[in-house]
């Protein structure tokens, strides 16, 4: 294992103020970042990798291989949730149990982000597709959990008002996937006119503003991690073992179908990452008996921290051996 | 100053939407509505993180004629009983103007 | 504790400065206020967009005693008329301290 | 429906936790809060500052069955007194869910 | 008429964003950018484009053509609402006529801002001193609007509260304003000092600043077109035919006084305009019974998409005929 | 007296743009900056003064000049609360002079953000470990100004639920420290690699951000001069002596323990200024008889203008002269 890499990644400004956040959050300090300030910062983050995974788009191409990736990721998006529901249904019941599924199913943006961030660090390149990739996946994991609970139990979804045409549209219309699909497409129109003066907008502050979202970040996860007693030794496994799994498999499609390094590192990151932030508004829409007090603080306060520390290094690191 | 029955509904933001759409259909006209409230009840803490609307609540102020009192009872109740949150009711004077 | 009326204010942010001006008129010491509020009337939407006052409401609380009531409601009723809005009166007591 | 005493608590934002911790001392499990208050009282403006919570306020908003009612008026007056703020009671109706 | 402006304009990044906005709140997607953060971004475009107009105008001085165009300005910033006023009042009341004309007659600084931008990329020069001209423009129809009003009809005007302190006060000291002649001021002062130093802050990010603050404008303008089924079919044809005719004489005065084009596009734009953030704020201080439910959706969501997506390029090309 | 200095501090962007607050504030402008833009924008300001801080205390070390003068700081912090007890103590009662004592031992942030922009300006150097200085001098003051309190008059503080756990939690562990001591460590860690990928997010902007802030102060701190007619002609002059008399004494130590220019303009500002951020809060959970009306605006409307307008100018002048 190569550890040079993981402590290379701990001594990295974005990963110490998530710890620092972390931190403040123990000592109880009353260190905040107040609403709607993190949103400013996650609609920035959105904005600007949706913007520069346009721009790369429109001067890489829809090559076949790209196609290739994109349909993989979709693939993914729709199978991890399938047995995702199947291994926590033996424990939970079926609103929980596809709620988790498509928790897991779905992509956390921030990871994504952290990633993207990692790799322009070390300089290693990867495809603009992969953000498209990334808006791909937000969503199916969201119906196939709904899917799967329903059939497994009718009355898991709420009040009469149920109807598949709402769960599409917080599933698909969601501000996340609008704004990160639409900063992509306007990149890739206006790649040639508009890159290079938007760049002291799209690209200079950008890890600034990921170190300062990763604070809040900090602070917000050791908050929910008081939530996590209440979700046992299960679901606390799975929450670790889960993105290992998933992140395991991405690497090795990206190896089948031939990717690069930066490719292969943003697939596993996709697959290996958990949702907070679209996944609990759905699936709170649709599956109102679900219990956001347990798939969030999974996510949230496991999940994440754990790729964002450990996990991007780890991938990153068996990428290196496979790939030379 | 007329009697009106004063209506405090406290719920997920994210079912805002659904309380609204609920009193136009029980004929409400006017309403008014807070949409930065935390707090805790059975469902845990809704302590506010800006991550998801998940973990925030909305307050909905209504005054409503006596009479139509009842009809926003059961047009709210559904809401409550499928997302939880809390309904008080209350009597007050309106001011007319 | 002590009787007093509680009188909630709802009404256009742009008049907040009215309110608590005419509120202060009439001899009030005391009140709060919440900025941040959206709602629907008579007047159409106020659904709270940033780029201008005019459609977003704040809402003002004042408790005083039962016999300020009137002078409080002589003192807002002006407003309401010129510019709509809401006043709520009820009762309540106040916890001394 | 269920008679209910509702309160409502208006003091520095700085001591939002107090009140919430004396409340649940008090063996109250749910309430809401409003965080973004201002006002004027006997201590002066609580104009709404960002430099410093100690000029803003919060809003404590909590139902409480009628036999708590005395505990929580107990509860919570030792915090008017010291810090200042305004506790208001009334009666209410809460819509069973 | 030069279609390759138009199209050019709108494959233009802010243009972009702002249609991004349009169509995130037609299928009714929870995209939101969350008060104060639009209040911010617009403080930022009010303080950037008042410094950088302050420093321009330190380095080209008060030249009598310099003054001829602020006069031109005000003149325009009388007259406009005059007209305006008794072609409304064809078919409205005194207040909501007042209402329109003071709207109309008012400049929208976003406006402004997007045809700074637009001058920018195509690397067409303009005066500082057309800051100050916006900022010259912004108060004056609003006391015109209230004349008239009065003169017609003694009673449009309020409670007896009403006072003509209160309005010249709204009108001219309303934070749009102050902060707008400030930063020129300071600008106009540090010029030498401070311009290079802050630099960074007030030019580099500007454009993306823009294209959020657009993003958002889409996202209320489509959420205030609801509204305009109200105003009616004449109300509909004034808010696109007033700007296409005031931008126009402004094209005229602009020949007439021998400006240069970026500053004959600029008083265009700020004749064509209308206001929807400080005008709506004074009139319903002063004129209680007109309906912001008219007037308001009128402006943004007819006059400003028409500005910003043809009426800039329309009026350029125009300008570029006549000049060349 | 220098007075180019204090002319050229004047017209300097910063404190213009603190000018324009007070004016908008005069005027009774609607101008405003509404919360919780100042709260991002007081972060920004810690992160990016600490981390760079940090970054420059990595390359400098921990010099034995370097511990002196952390030394002298905590010394400062400590003794300046105690005789500023006893004069403030002639007057009122124990609970208001231990708040004013607290205040003036404290330090204000953007008073010494204000110094650090001064330096830069003029191209004095200074020492990362004056950011850590300022940290440290934070919290020591309210400890003193609250054990001063208790030991003249047991009552003074509040309910029964008075702890020192809460006090010392209170002091330090308060944001502004945490995320000032936290930035300085990750900056210090990070200093080789994050340091210029960085720089865009934590230097660029930093001058305009201090302006917008300064707006604001402005806004606040005239708002807040309509109190000080409560205080009375004594407190007044307390809140022009006290910051004089300070700095005096933090340059005359500067001198003994041989610090340079820069630093010594730092400790004399960090002598000299009050809090009103963090101190308030700390000294309203302590002390709940002192009455806030009284030390907030003697630090935010008296003291901080005077430093920031007068002071700092002044106090390089003396310090010019004679360190050559
Ligand atoms: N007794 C109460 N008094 C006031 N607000 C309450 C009370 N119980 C619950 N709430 C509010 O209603 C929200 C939803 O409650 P629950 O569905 O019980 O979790 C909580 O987050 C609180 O904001
Ligand atoms: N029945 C009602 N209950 C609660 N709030 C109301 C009611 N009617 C109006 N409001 C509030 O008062 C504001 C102004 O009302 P109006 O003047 O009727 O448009 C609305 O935007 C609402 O916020
Ligand atoms: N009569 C009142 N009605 C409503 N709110 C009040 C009243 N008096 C005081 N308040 C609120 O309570 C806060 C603290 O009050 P005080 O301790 O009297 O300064 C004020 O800032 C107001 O927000
Ligand atoms: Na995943
Ligand atoms: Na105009
Ligand atoms: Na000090």
């Amino acid at each position: 294992m190569d550890l040079s890499l993981i402590i290379g990644n701990l001594l990295n400004a974005p990963v110490l103020f998530f710890l620092l956040g972390t931190a403040a959050a123990w000592v109880k300090s009353d260190l905040e970042i107040p609403s709607p300030i993190p949103k400013l910062l996650s609609l920035y983050l959105l904005l600007s990798i949706g913007f520069r995974g346009g721009v790369e788009l429109a001067h890489g191409g829809l090559s076949a291989g790209v196609l290739t990736m994109l349909g993989v990721c979709v693939a993914m998006a729709l199978l991890v949730p399938l047995w995702s529901f199947f291994i926590v249904r033996l424990r939970l019941d079926a609103a929980n149990a596809a709620a988790i599924a498509a928790t897991y199913g779905s992509v956390s943006a921030v990871t994504f982000v952290t990633a993207v961030n990692f790799l322009r660090q070390t300089n290693v390149p990867f495809g603009g597709h992969m953000v498209a990739a990334m808006a791909l996946m937000e969503s199916p994991a969201i119906v196939v959990g709904i899917v799967l609970a329903r059939m497994s139990d009718r009355d898991t979804t709420g009040p009469s008002s149920f109807s598949w045409g709402k769960v599409f549209h917080e599933a698909f219309l969601n501000g996340a996937v609008v704004l990160l699909l639409g900063s992509l497409a306007i990149g890739a129109i206006t790649a040639d006119k508009d890159a290079k003066s938007l760049a002291a907008f799209v690209d200079h502050p950008f890890k600034g503003v990921l170190c300062l979202f990763l604070l809040d970040m900090g602070l917000v996860a050791a908050r929910r991690m008081g939530d996590l007693r209440r979700s046992g030794l299960f679901l606390g496994l799975f929450a670790v073992a889960a993105p290992m799994a998933h992140a395991l498999m991405g690497i090795g499609l990206a190896k089948l179908i031939g990717a690069g390094v930066g490719d292969a590192l943003l697939l596993a990151v996709l697959c290996g990452s958990a949702s907070y932030i679209a996944v609990p508004a759905a699936v709170r829409l649709s599956l109102p008996k679900a219990n956001p007090g347990l798939f969030v603080p999974m996510a949230l306060a496991i999940t994440f921290p754990f790729n964002v520390v450990l996990g991007i290094p780890l991938y990153m690191s068996l990428i290196q051996r496979w790939w030379t | 100053m007329k009697s009106v029955k004063r209506f405090e509904i406290i719920i997920e933001r994210l079912h805002a939407r659904d309380v609204t759409d609920a009193l136009e259909r029980a004929g409400v006209t006017g309403y008014s509505m807070l949409r930065d409230v935390t707090g805790t009840g059975d469902r845990g803490d809704r302590a506010g993180d800006e991550l998801t609307e998940v973990f925030r609540n909305c307050c909905v102020i209504v005054a409503v004629p006596v009479e139509a009192a009842d009809k926003v009872v059961e047009s709210i109740r559904p809401l409550l009983k499928a997302y939880g949150g809390v309904c008080l009711v209350s009597d007050a004077l309106w001011v007319n103007h």
